[in-house]
């Protein structure tokens, strides 16, 4: 987030990977892709590589840390060693605790804890190959892994970073505008509300700046929540699809 | 004393009728900060030291500088790392150990506001020893000692003091063998402005500045801003389960750009001081 | 979830009477293996990767190389080493944290099958940049994603086809200050031929090949061996507390000398697609 | 403790801070000083800065380390990262360990934890700059520290270092007396019966000279417990000074 | 286990050390060697010295990791700093990790453990002097130790390595020729029934080499069982010259 | 086993009693010891060792040294360091994991007591290698193998033997490029006398030398000193929560010296045995 080395923006305005400033990389969501979850979604976000586990809601062991109340949320977020461009410890880093503690906060506030009184709900998410914005990346494809887990939630979180970049606020940066760009703002937001969950910015921006890149990440996370409800409801035709591939590989 | 964690539900309860009718337990405004106290260069065997006294709350920034391996990908670039130890004795609900998540967190928010203000400028000359393969490392390490609610900002406050008090040893190196002594003679390390940070809670509906523990403990929401002297957002943090509207955050970054102005006037005034301070005088 | 860890009676003995009939749950023959699916070269960011569905098993292997130093006794050879890890992601049972007696073991076994079989050179020229001070080290690491049983050979096989598509960078180096440069361009890592692993299950008196999960925790005893594609034995691990007899391993040497011939072509195969796969396309 | 590097007694047989071989360092003590904790204490000796927090008696948990006869006593000494020369690890060493149980041992003899089933009294001591003797000073705060949490003792500990310098006995070393010196005696005492808590010691020293060693500690022990009772019977009229103040202030 | 570098074999067709190629090492073994275990034995093999201790069965703590059914065994293979060319740290490594499980895994082979609900076994193993095939002599000298605990077992474990060097199929390897040769092979059996409750193997082998080196390891292993036999007969008798040496002393 | 640890109430009346009539339960006088072997040069692999039975207490001490950097305030001097591991071997009371405050106490004063002495000259030229850069690093490593009571005087006296019959290989060095390789001729370790630790135990108001394990657990308060063969005190420790008083100090201070002369002698017998020892023939 220093200094600039070199232009992030071509001759023509449109980013290194030829983006437009606003334009989003292609995503892909899927849920139930694990059998031994209770839920699961992996999604693909530019090179980013997710998968998400949800297991839940179960008892807490150990039984001291449950809260009569309600349950609790368990957030791990990891990088996969081979995710990054050197190779990581396998041992957590300060970066992925930090993580792991706000997105299980984003989460605590679309789900309904009080219904199962000590409970857990447990959220692991791997990142298996990091391209930049996997934050939001990891909150959006955690929503799709909760209704895939079946459990009951009063919003979506869906998720997209927005930065600085050759002075220019753009949408949804790339792992190389995220590293050598002037600014980052990653952002989670329950679209139908338009309630913030989430929200950290690096390097300098003016006010006006992180006005103008909140503006951006609403539009984007429209886009964005677009596709969640897509998936969702893809489901379970996918399924369907799915039984006739095999059928037809059979054949 | 685990429970002491949570707030008790008449706690809770007094503290909601208080804000709606638009009072504060310690009689402040929603916007007015507790009074703060710096107390810069207080600890003899750190390069640079801060202590201080925020409402209830006190911190004890250290600065430790030492020379080591530069990262490979920035070979000319000093290091600078942030720690804070969230210690037990500042409160019953701290325990003993390895940082958990909420120091790592308060502790990252700090480096944050620093590194990415460029405050420190960490590719100055002065902190490149011999290029590629000696450079000044800093340690900024943060003692919570009393707290009383936002020991964030206290943590930043006292952190950016300690680092307008360090001083670097000037070196004589060895052309030929490359081998680097330390001279008794010091320089102040470099430093261009200064960065703050100012915390909102959201407690029902309301948002308020600086809260103290209680309403600390009675928050749906915080919002971290580190605003450096010119102006700038160097770092944001929004925390807990609570959520924030567009509309909120931008009335916080309006009142934390007003606020953070007195925060850099503190800072500057601390870094006048060069003598070891007493810090018995100090008012605990 | 930690009763999950350990089959129900019933279903043990459900297992037991299908077995003693001659019969697998999934329709199996004792010896027949499930179906398998190699995506090789699916992440970006590792030099060589490859994913691998083995029945409802999924595995993820990525190899990151890095220049480091030699250990004292082979001076001029590369380093590789293998972790894995049980991910809480895979199954309910197992638990985040450091890896415990279970992954290491599993770690071991496949470290071991490449190591001693010398599949890949580590006294390859190409391997060693500067004679005792600086070679390529080989970091090989496998995700468990889904564990539908019989870990042991689908991580082998995952590990495999990682290694089959790494790539090395060139490197420019300057004779005088020794310094190395990376380059643009790649070439393969050097590798002699392949190794795979057969793994068996013991169930009451009959041996069963590529467990599935229920057979997995149904099992007293179980063994894994690595077959070069020369045919040699590079390592054998016996586990589980219940045991075999001599010619029951001889029975078990002779069916993985069978069956490895086509994992190594399976391995072959996937070695001949240099270009990024969609790891989306695959079946999860 | 090892080789004389340089002369560490001046010409006219003072020592390098002008003091006389026998003369302890300024000694400040304030209790009281910490919100939070049941008892604090903050003790400056010398360059030492210590502070010091007490809790209890509280319930211990884990509950299966509980004693159904007394209260336990853990105690807690740990040295800020930049209280040393050298930045020190946050992680504890060897050292801090060490001195934590023999620091805890000392504390035990003067409190009537028999009081206190099941409970605990938790001492926690933190060096924030250090100047030799810490651990004499650690155990003189944490006495006044027990006293302000009001928890009943039989005793109070008093503490006070004496070593060899340049082949003399010396009273209170400072830091660059217990690194280059020839030997360090740390002694810690109730003054009132004369028993020893603790007693180490490093460095080369003839039976003579641990002898006379413990004549000087005890004198100047005498000197550090009239500190203690002044700073105790002080704490009332310390706090009717501080309201005084800060009417002061408000004027 | 890679290239070799020199000849292991000498022109007489033996070994380094000189023995044959079908040849054990001397092997010692006593019970009964600590006093506060419950049993215990002391084994040399070559230069390997490996002492274990056995304590139970015992109550489980935790209480949560206790089984209803059965008593549970823990055993833990270490290796002393000091046993190693290379100085070994403290801390346990990935391969004593792996040895602890496989080695608790064939004891649990030889014990009633349904008769001890809710209990543990504990077996303690340290290689104090470490020269090839430990893991065979550490559950050679387990079984001894279990004996001397006097816990009821239904076969004893006996264990060789064999291995190829210089192209030979050699029994009972020694510490270079583990280290050097191009193949290692430990073997352990319940000699009375055939059964192998612990294999292994690493190196380059063929099929027909894994045949002749279990045959090998069969013949090995029946001598060894012998010898273990007699240790355990010899226990009284040995007894009773310590307590006629301790009188011959006395005198 | 937990409950071992602490003395049950009828054994410290037994005790106690025992005492308060003059008598120890094994018979000895209070100044005396028990019987004392030391077995030097037990294991092979180590560059030093010692094996002591001190009563019932069985200790091993093995040394390992090798190259390593020195300390930057001691850049000419070699570097000792002494580890204790409180073996689940030698107890039911001791479980395994990371040592423990009990066994880095003991550690600490075994260490201290060499350190301190200097009988080891760590500034020795033999332990310098190339200054600055290379010397050697000693590792004292004492393994427990059979509690019987005072640990502290049995471990300090396996150390020492142990270092007593350290040796060093001697070196080739090359001037050029510094490298250094060791070669098979050894030498021994620079040693200027002997330390050995005596240790009393206090119950009661009774003062007793050398306790056994009942007589360990039944203590209020423990002493310990260290002294030379030269008559000069390198390190005291005074442990647990009862008190001495400043005559008892001295009294145990006489009688360390006199009983040390004894220990100094069976030290220096010990390095006597240059050939490797048969630690079978030893007596558990």
């Amino acid at each position: 987030m220093n200094k600039e080395k070199r232009s992030l923006l071509l001759e023509d305005g449109r980013r290194l990977d030829g983006r437009e400033l606003h334009e989003l990389r292609p995503i892909t969501m899927r849920t139930g892709v694990l059998d031994r979850a209770d839920g699961s979604c992996y999604l693909t976000w530019g090179n980013n590589k997710i998968i998400c586990a949800i297991y839940g809601p179960r008892e807490l062991h150990p039984k001291h840390l449950a809260r009569p109340d309600k349950a609790i949320v368990r957030v791990e977020y990891r990088l996969a060693t081979f995710s990054v461009d050197e190779r990581k410890s396998p041992a957590p880093r300060r970066r992925e605790y930090e993580l792991s503690k706000i997105l299980a906060e984003s989460i605590n506030k679309i789900l309904f804890l009080e219904k199962f009184p000590n409970g857990t709900i447990d959220v692991f998410i791997t990142v298996l190959d990091a391209d930049g914005g996997t934050r939001c990346a990891a909150l959006t494809a955690a929503s799709l892994g909760l209704a895939d887990a079946g459990i009951p939630m009063n919003g979506i979180l869906t998720g997209c970073a927005v930065g600085k970049v050759d002075g220019k606020m753009v949408v949804d940066l790339s792992d190389i505008e995220d590293k050598e760009g002037e600014g980052d703002m990653p952002i989670v937001m329950i679209h139908n509300t338009g309630e913030l969950t989430l929200l950290q910015s690096d390097g300098k921006l003016t006010v006006e700046e992180v006005k103008e890149g909140l503006k951006l990440a609403e539009t984007a996370i429209g886009k964005i929540y677009q596709m969640q409800r897509k998936a969702l409801l893809a489901k379970y035709s996918q399924i369907e699809d799915q039984l006739d591939e095999i059928d037809d590989e059979e054949e | 004393m685990r429970s002491n964690e949570i707030i008790s539900s008449l706690e809770r309860k007094y503290l909601s009728d208080l804000i709606a009718k638009g009072n504060r337990m310690d009689g402040r405004g929603f916007w007015e900060s507790r009074p703060i106290q710096i107390i810069p260069n207080v600890v003899k065997k750190a390069e640079g030291s801060a202590m201080v006294k925020w409402g209830d709350t006190v911190v004890l920034a250290g600065v430790k500088i030492q020379l080591g391996s530069p990262f490979p990908d920035t070979p000319n670039d000093g290091v600078i790392t942030v720690n804070l130890e969230l210690s037990p004795i500042s409160s019953p609900s701290h325990e003993s150990g390895p940082p958990g998540p909420e120091a790592i967190e308060m502790a990252r928010i700090v480096d944050r506001g620093i590194r990415e203000s460029q405050i420190i400028p960490m590719d100055d000359p002065k902190l490149c020893v011999i290029p590629g393969k000696s450079v000044w490392i800093l340690f900024v390490d943060i003692y919570i000692l009393d707290d009383g609610g936002n020991l964030i900002d206290a943590s930043a406050l006292a952190a950016m003091a300690a680092l307008a008090n360090t001083r670097l040893n000037l070196l004589s190196i060895d052309e030929e063998t490359e081998e680097v002594s330390l001279l008794e003679e010091t320089e102040a390390l470099p430093r261009n402005g200064s960065v703050a940070s100012c915390t909102f809670a959201k407690i029902n509906d309301t948002i308020i500045y600086d809260p103290n523990l209680i309403e600390d403990r009675g928050k749906s929401a915080r919002f971290s801003v580190a605003v450096t002297n010119e102006g700038l957002v160097s770092s944001m943090q929004k925390g807990e389960s609570g959520t924030f509207f567009e509309e909120e955050i931008l009335t916080m970054l309006e009142k934390a750009s007003e606020r953070t102005k007195e925060l850099h006037n503190l800072i500057e005034q601390s870094s006048q001081a060069p003598e070891l301070q007493e810090m018995f005088r100090f008012d605990f």
